[in-house]
């Protein structure tokens, strides 16, 4: 037998290249694959071209009043002219620029871990951003000091009010859900009891519920006299919510933590708290970014139950301005502009845990 | 490596390794080719094996090997030539790929026993729901294949709870128990740890004495000298040489081949 | 511990060194301070309800509520007491839980089975319906579907016709309600006969298979004993069930089941947005199936149906069953957002009209509290003893 | 006590309607007007000199009671209807009327129906945790009819439902079936039915058991309705001032210590005729015939012109 | 492992191996009893150990060598005796155990390095945190012992960048970056691979001839040669034997500790 000459490889029959193959692979498989292509194809032709049309290329976008409008298309003149209340309320108009400027503060600590900057730039970012953004960001919002006209809280509004609701109730969540988690994976059975009681309460009960709790019947259960802002009650209570949930989050971080690293650090002489602050929170808060995420991402859709209670967040600024008789029939057109926002801010926020995840992994496996 | 082969050689004696095989091709591959999007993997593979007929197959990583058997059963399909396996032509008609695969066992490098199902509960999935075996007689032939794979006594314990030897036994039992008339192996033994590789192969070896026709993907080249009938050396999806394994092993014909053998003989 | 192990500890540390009495201390001192809190608060509502003349006690429950509630799977009027609406409302937050539980199932199932179907065109479309919906929310949804989808469909008067019996408008949906006569009692029984026969059937043929391998279709032929059955004996006795078919009067239907249009969008809504959350957990529970378990599984000839029963989805199950228990509770907590369109669930008819009516706070979100609670653990004991079941034995 | 607390803060928080147009609605920038709303500003000016320190909460019907039992709120002004149920066991006051309402039916005009009692089987949308749902239910069952009860949580979004043609009859008291009308996509699509089928005393709340804000809250309505009788307006306030009537001069605090045994300045009257004005000017401004709602003040006349307004003396 | 034991060996030649311990007992372990609920997995142990002294703790798997030195600093709590380490008696006070683990150094068979710090900053974290060393002061001991270890140019890796071998080297200067008066290993070379097993050797041989006071479990029968002043061997819970190493190898006294030795160095 001759020496083996290997065979030039030939190319792929017609079927198995190009986009013909795509076709054949991912629409016409089979023919039952087929027709459900040309089905499926067909609805979402007739279903989605006139919804395009009426969102965008027969909308109107410019013009004055509901005169410019035409019943059969989108009237986004509408949002145009509602947008500082949708964005902020109430709030003075005068004084938009403050929350503004909290929102850019805000950008700022949140956009690096996106941008080609050096890590050690995105960790303080982050640190501003639960630290001082707060302090900043009140100040500027609600005014009063520093020669800042003081804004009740009662005229703060709309997406701001949206978002001040999910910031806080996270930033303050997170170290009460943290200690809660480290409660339930105590060995003193008392503590143990208590954390699980708390949880398991907060966890199951609706957050209506206990928004209503906070926001008319709070001031039953404290000494006569004793009353707090109807917002700062309502943060409250979706601050204990989220840190029931939290604190599960975490002690599926904590109980993924090998033993080895507890007993490593116990034989170096660490005391308990170090041991959990040096060495296990900063391990599991690691493992648990994406399921912190999620739970964010499910406060931030929460927040618009506010409205039941009589806040305007975004959703209920939009709803407000719906019974408007001056605007008839732009129902659709504000509920898609909240589902729009939301939608952009949780969709954002997934991709932001991808990114920080991402940043954290100092671990090098090789 | 080569040691092993003398321990293996010495431990079958017992069993008479057949190597009369009927003339009867009961496998045949003419000008099988295959592409994976651009990628030429099968090019022009011919192979015809007879009943009885054991084959080793080996070649260096991604030449093909494995793609070449999963073709057999059709786990991957082919886009060019023919396969007939015991005379039925493999085409995409869904009940002849169901009938080919009842005759062909396999058993897999990840052993891929079914989890949730006790050893005899995986034994008896396929003779039951496929060959419509009644229970009582399926439970015998399942009892009867463990005993060959020597592990009866763990027929109610879950994969979970086995060694990787044990699980891979498992898995060639449940092949055997469907009857096959031929059985491919792709790298039964390449995740095990070196002890159990040997209680594996002790297993195939014993197979492969009863006169099963096998076709298995193996680097064990102490296996493929005590039992193959034919080695088939693949590379660059072709088959570069075919040859009972004493000429392989000693005399191979083809540069390519010696270069291969020298590598793997090394270590 | 046995007792011979003598003395329990060697040494005795100084007190307040001893972490064991460090502990006792702590958490008496945790204990004290969650009963002061408990009774301070307890103490102060007492105070205040006392000092503002509030009525306390459960003695309102058995007053008259005297308000009209428009949905009630139990008998309701508004002669009734408190007691009964509590009941009312519970029943319907447990029956839109069901439904919704029952219809996101569904949905979440097809949709997380389409996200890895072959065909790009619906795993995409797939994609695009998870990604839209698990990401706008849900009170957003409720209003979208009752105010801008149900609200434009047509009044009453111009109801779509189905058949000239059943009929669709912003009222709802109207069927008609059967009413039974004398004889409905025969098919009665001939459907308890059926199912009876059909148990047997399925037990039968699954002996049958042991002994000799043959596979009866017991579901299919079960399934047609239990519709067939009863048909044969409603025309045999004369058509003994009547149709109570709606007809219209002055403003709206009388007669039929009314499916009223609260009650569609919150389903609508909440099966939509739950259904997301169960598509990616089925997802996830069938891609955890190794390729090579349905390979191995194929490799055995088994066709690609029982693949799917007898392999995968088995498997699959274990990784997706508690995930899914933990959406149904939020399903059922959400269904409490009934209240913005006045769907008459517990939190709207108690928690919201009884609660207005006799001012009685404290102990009506108390037992509304209690009633989610109460859901909630007894899905949680039922999930630990089904993860027990299904734990796969491990070495 | 509430007084000291509302002095000691500034600022009294009073809930409101979250919008029913004339009683209490915000417009866009967040400002608050509304008869319900003037009574707040009236009692703000009494007790703070400035109707403008008022925080206003907006309260669904359903969480009212709760949030003043609770003291989350220091007076209720949300058209609220005064009944002995309410006054005697919610632990709440009422301090008198600030209108006079009663409880009627809006129907669409294609439906052909003139009279309540021909709604038999009518679908009809209310508000929860309302009298209005409770008279409801006794007007059909005392007349034998039936009706499906759709209730919202807000009267603006029973309005919506009405419109979407959800139900086929609003009820409401009438006063808000008026400003209801106004909000509907075809206000002309709509018409209030003759019938009234129930008294509606609407006016503010306190919580019981502090007599010295109750008597303030009370007495601040009286006051309007009293300077109306005499004709004190907020142009007029300070030539009345001079006036002789020593009637006037004891209300605008000229010749007695009204407000000191009210424990208010005794110019109290004063600051809330020239910033709120009296009840006429607050009635004309909101809901009056010149206003969107256009609603006559018939029994809210003065007891003098026909109506049944009459406020206790100032002596 | 016997081989093993002679390549080691050769290699220390260059280190003296001290083997003058001073009189005074550095660790006095007396009837010292511990249960696992029912199970009695310390049976009235009796240990004295020397300043300087280097014990070799071996026997078979679950015959509680684990639990014995994790005892020593109180990882696990003894139920019965008394455990004297460096004069201070071991019981459940806090600051006394605090006293006793910074002198006490452990290296564990799984190493248990942070792996969210860099070397030196897993380096830094005790001494820091526990001694209050200065930061800079710090550094320079902790180079010091990554210099020891030869790894001093890893320092500002992550311990998921190295390999095993560097791991356990890591840990072990972490462990030395305390100054401990004692060092525990517990099987510090199972968990590797042969090559590596050979560079943590050298390491602890090195340390060894320092003069520390060392317990090692170890199974490297050639390091317990080498360095070992007293080897120990346990069984159910018990020390059946001790002895200097080279009685203990060539003669032992108890036919269990025969059975074992003949077991072990088989393989
Ligand atoms: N599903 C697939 N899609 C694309 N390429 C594939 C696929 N499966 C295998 N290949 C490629 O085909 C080539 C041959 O693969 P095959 O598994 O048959 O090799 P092999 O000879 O079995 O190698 P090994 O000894 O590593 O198992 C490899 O280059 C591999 O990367
Ligand atoms: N935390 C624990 N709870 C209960 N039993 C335990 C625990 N730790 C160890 N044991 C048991 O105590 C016995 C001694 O364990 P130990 O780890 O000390 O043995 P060992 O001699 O170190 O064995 P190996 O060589 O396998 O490490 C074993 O039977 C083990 O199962
Ligand atoms: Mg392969
Ligand atoms: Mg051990």
């Amino acid at each position: 037998m001759a020496t083996h000459q290997p065979l030039p490889s030939q190319s792929a029959p017609v079927v198995q290249r190009g986009i013909v193959r795509w076709l054949r692979e991912n629409l016409f498989s089979s023919w039952l694959n087929s027709i459900v292509t040309l089905v499926v194809g067909y609805y979402l032709l007739t279903t989605l071209v006139p919804l395009i049309d009426w969102a965008f290329f027969s909308a109107v976008f410019t013009g004055a009043g509901v005169e410019a409008c035409n019943p059969n298309s989108a009237c986004w003149i509408f949002i145009q002219e509602r947008f500082g209340f949708f964005m902020y309320g109430f709030y003075p108009e005068a004084l938009r620029w403050r929350p503004t400027l909290a929102f850019v503060l805000f950008a700022l600590a949140v956009v690096p871990p996106f941008l080609p900057l050096p890590s050690r730039v995105g960790r303080w970012a982050g640190i501003f951003g639960i630290t001082g953004l707060p302090v900043a960001g009140y100040i500027l919002i609600s005014g009063g000091l520093f020669g800042l006209e003081s804004v009740n809280t009662s005229q703060w509004g709309g997406l701001m009010l949206t978002l001040i609701l999910a910031y806080v109730g996270i930033i303050a969540a997170l170290p009460i859900g943290v200690a809660l988690a480290l409660g339930r994976r105590s060995e003193m059975p008392i503590i143990r009891g208590i954390c699980v009681v708390f949880i398991e309460f907060w966890r199951a009960v609706p957050l209506i519920t206990i928004l209503f709790m906070a926001s008319v019947m709070l001031p039953l259960f404290l000494p006569d006299g004793v009353s707090f802002d109807k917002l700062l009650r309502a943060l409250v209570g979706i601050t204990l919510f989220q840190a029931a949930y939290m604190a599960e989050v975490v002690r599926g971080g904590l109980q993924a933590i090998p033993r080895g690293q507890y007993e490593a650090a116990e034989a170096l002489g660490l005391g308990y708290w170090r041991r959990m602050r040096l060495i296990i929170l900063p391990q599991a808060l690691k493992i648990v970014v994406p399921g912190i995420a999620n739970t964010v991402i499910s406060l931030f859709k929460d927040t618009t139950l506010v409205l039941i209670i009589g806040l305007f967040d975004l959703l209920g600024a939009v709803k407000s301005t719906l019974s408007d008789p001056a605007w008839n029939n732009v129902m659709a057109e504000g509920y898609l502009f909240v589902a729009f926002c939301f939608w952009v801010f949780c969709f954002g926020m997934s991709r932001y845990s991808h990114r920080i995840e991402k940043q954290l992994d100092t671990d090098h496996r090789q | 490596m080569a040691d092993d082969g003398a321990t293996l050689e010495a431990d079958v004696i017992g069993a008479p390794v057949a190597s009369a095989a009927s003339d009867e091709n009961i496998i045949q591959v003419t000008d099988l080719n295959k592409w994976f999007g651009e990628f030429h993997v099968l090019n022009a593979v011919n192979l015809n094996v007879q009943k009885g007929e054991r084959i080793v197959v080996c070649g260096p990583s991604g030449s093909g090997k494995s793609t070449l058997i999963r073709c057999l059963n059709h786990l991957e399909a082919h886009q060019r030539g023919e396969i007939v396996i015991d005379g039925v032509e493999l085409n995409e008609d869904v009940k002849k790929i169901e009938a080919i695969r009842c005759e062909v066992g396999m058993v897999f490098q990840q052993f891929n026993l079914f989890p949730h199902l006790s050893v005899l509960e995986n034994c008896l999935l396929a003779p039951i729901w496929v060959r419509k075996t009644p229970r009582s007689e399926a439970i015998d032939m399942a009892m009867h294949y463990l005993e060959r794979v020597r592990i009866p006594e763990q027929a109610d314990k879950y994969p979970g709870q086995l060694s990787g030897g044990q699980q891979q036994r498992v898995a060639i039992a449940r092949a055997l128990c469907m009857q096959p008339k031929i059985m491919l192996f792709d790298e039964p033994t390449s995740a095990l740890d070196p002890e159990m590789i040997k209680e594996v192969l002790d297993v195939m070896i014993e197979l492969a004495g009863s006169g099963m026709t096998m076709i298995c993907v193996t680097h064990e080249m102490g296996f493929a000298k005590t039992v193959a009938d034919r080695v088939i050396f693949m590379d660059g999806g072709q088959i570069v040489e075919a040859a009972p394994p004493r000429q392989f092993f000693t005399n191979p014909e083809q540069p390519r081949t010696r270069e291969f053998l020298e590598q793997i003989l090394q270590h | 511990m046995s007792s011979d192990q003598g003395p329990l500890r060697p040494g005795n540390p100084k007190p307040w060194n001893d972490p064991r009495v460090r502990s006792l201390v702590f958490q008496i001192i945790a204990m004290a301070a969650v009963a002061w809190v408990g009774y301070t608060l307890f103490q102060n509502t007492i105070t205040n309800m006392e000092s503002r003349g509030i009525k306390t006690g459960f003695g309102f429950l058995n007053e008259t509520a005297g308000f009209g509630i428009i949905m009630s799977l139990i008998e309701y009027n508004e002669t009734m007491t408190y007691s009964r609406t509590f009941l009312v409302g519970l029943t319907n937050t447990l029956l839109v839980s069901g439904l919704g539980i029952l219809f996101a199932t569904i949905v979440g199932f097809i949709v997380g089975i389409a996200r890895l179907s072959t065909n790009w065109l619906v795993a995409k479309l797939a994609l695009a319906y998870i990604e839209i919906f698990r990401n706008v929310p849900l009170l957003l949804q409720i209003f979208f579907w009752y105010f801008a989808v149900l609200g434009n469909l047509p009044g009453p008067r111009q109801a779509t016709e189905v058949a000239g019996v059943a009929f669709l408008s912003n009222r709802g949906i109207i069927i008609p309600k059967p009413v039974f006569e004398s004889g409905a009692g025969w098919m009665g029984m001939t459907l308890v006969i059926a199912l009876i026969v059909s148990t047997t059937l399925v037990i039968w043929a699954r002996r049958r298979q042991a002994a000799t391998g043959r596979i009866f279709p017991a579901f299919p032929v079960s399934l047609a004993l239990i519709l067939g059955l009863p048909t044969l004996v409603y025309f045999l006795t004369g058509q003994p069930i009547g149709w109570d078919i709606p007809t219209f009067g002055t403003f709206r239907f009388t007669g039929g089941i009314t499916a009223i249009p609260e009650l569609g969008a919150l389903l609508v809504a909440l099966t939509i947005y739950t259904a997301t959350f169960i598509a990616e957990i089925v997802r996830s529970g069938i891609t955890s199936v190794s390729s090579g378990q349905t390979e191995a599984a194929l490799a055995l000839g088994l066709p690609p149906r029982r693949v799917l029963r007898l392999v995968v989805v088995p498997q699959a199950l274990r990784v997706i069953i508690p995930p899914l228990t933990s959406q149904y509770l939020n399903l059922t907590k959400n269904s409490s957002l009934a209240v913005a369109i006045g769907y008459p669930d517990l939190v709207n008819v108690f928690m919201g009209t009884s609660l207005n009516q006799t001012g009685q706070a404290v102990e009506i979100v108390a037992m509304t509290m209690a009633v989610y609670l109460t859901i909630s653990l007894s899905i949680s004991l039922l999930m630990n003893i089904y993860n027990r079941a299904v734990a796969l034995e491990e070495r | 006590a509430t007084l000291e607390e509302v002095r000691d803060a500034g600022e009294m928080r009073c809930g409101v309607s979250n919008g029913l147009p004339g009683f209490s609605q915000p417009d866009s920038s967040g400002n608050w007007s509304g008869i319900d709303v003037d009574t707040c500003r009236a009692v703000a000016a009494a007790v703070l000199g400035d109707a403008d320190a008022v925080e206003f909460i907006p309260l669904t019907a359903a969480e009212r009671f709760t949030a003043l039992q609770s003291g989350e709120i220091d007076m209720l002004s949300r058209n609220t209807t005064w009944t002995t149920t309410r006054d005697a066991s919610l632990g709440l006051n009422f301090t008198g009327t600030n209108y006079y309402d009663g409880q009627g039916f809006l129907i669409k005009t294609a439906l052909g129906v003139d009279s309540a009692y021909d709604l038999d089987g009518a679908a009809v949308c209310t508000q929860a945790g309302t009298t209005t749902e409770l008279n409801l239910a006794d007007f059909f069952r005392a007349n034998d009819m039936e009706y499906d009860a759709i209730v919202f949580d807000t009267s603006e979004a029973s309005a919506q439902g009405f419109d979407n043609n959800r139900c086929d009859v609003l009820t409401s008291d009438t006063s808000q079936l008026a400003a209801l009308k106004t909000q509907l996509s075809d206000p002309e699509s709509a018409e209030i039915l003759p019938e009234i089928i129930s008294k509606e005393p609407l006016g503010p709340v306190v919580r019981q058991g502090d007599d010295e804000w109750f008597n303030v809250v009370k007495w601040v309505l009286f006051g309007q309705i009293n300077a109306e009788e005499y004709g004190i307006t907020a142009d007029n306030v300070d030539e009345m001032m001079d006036s002789d009537n020593p009637s006037v001069q004891r209300i605008l605090g000229e010749s007695s210590n009204m407000g000191e045994i009210l424990g208010l300045d005794d110019d109290f009257m004063v600051e809330v005729i020239t910033q709120v004005g009296n009840y006429g000017e607050m009635f004309e401004r909101n809901v009056g015939p010149d206003t969107p709602l256009g609603l006559n003040r018939g029994n809210n006349e003065l007891w003098t012109e026909g109506g049944i307004l009459y406020a206790p003396p100032f002596r």
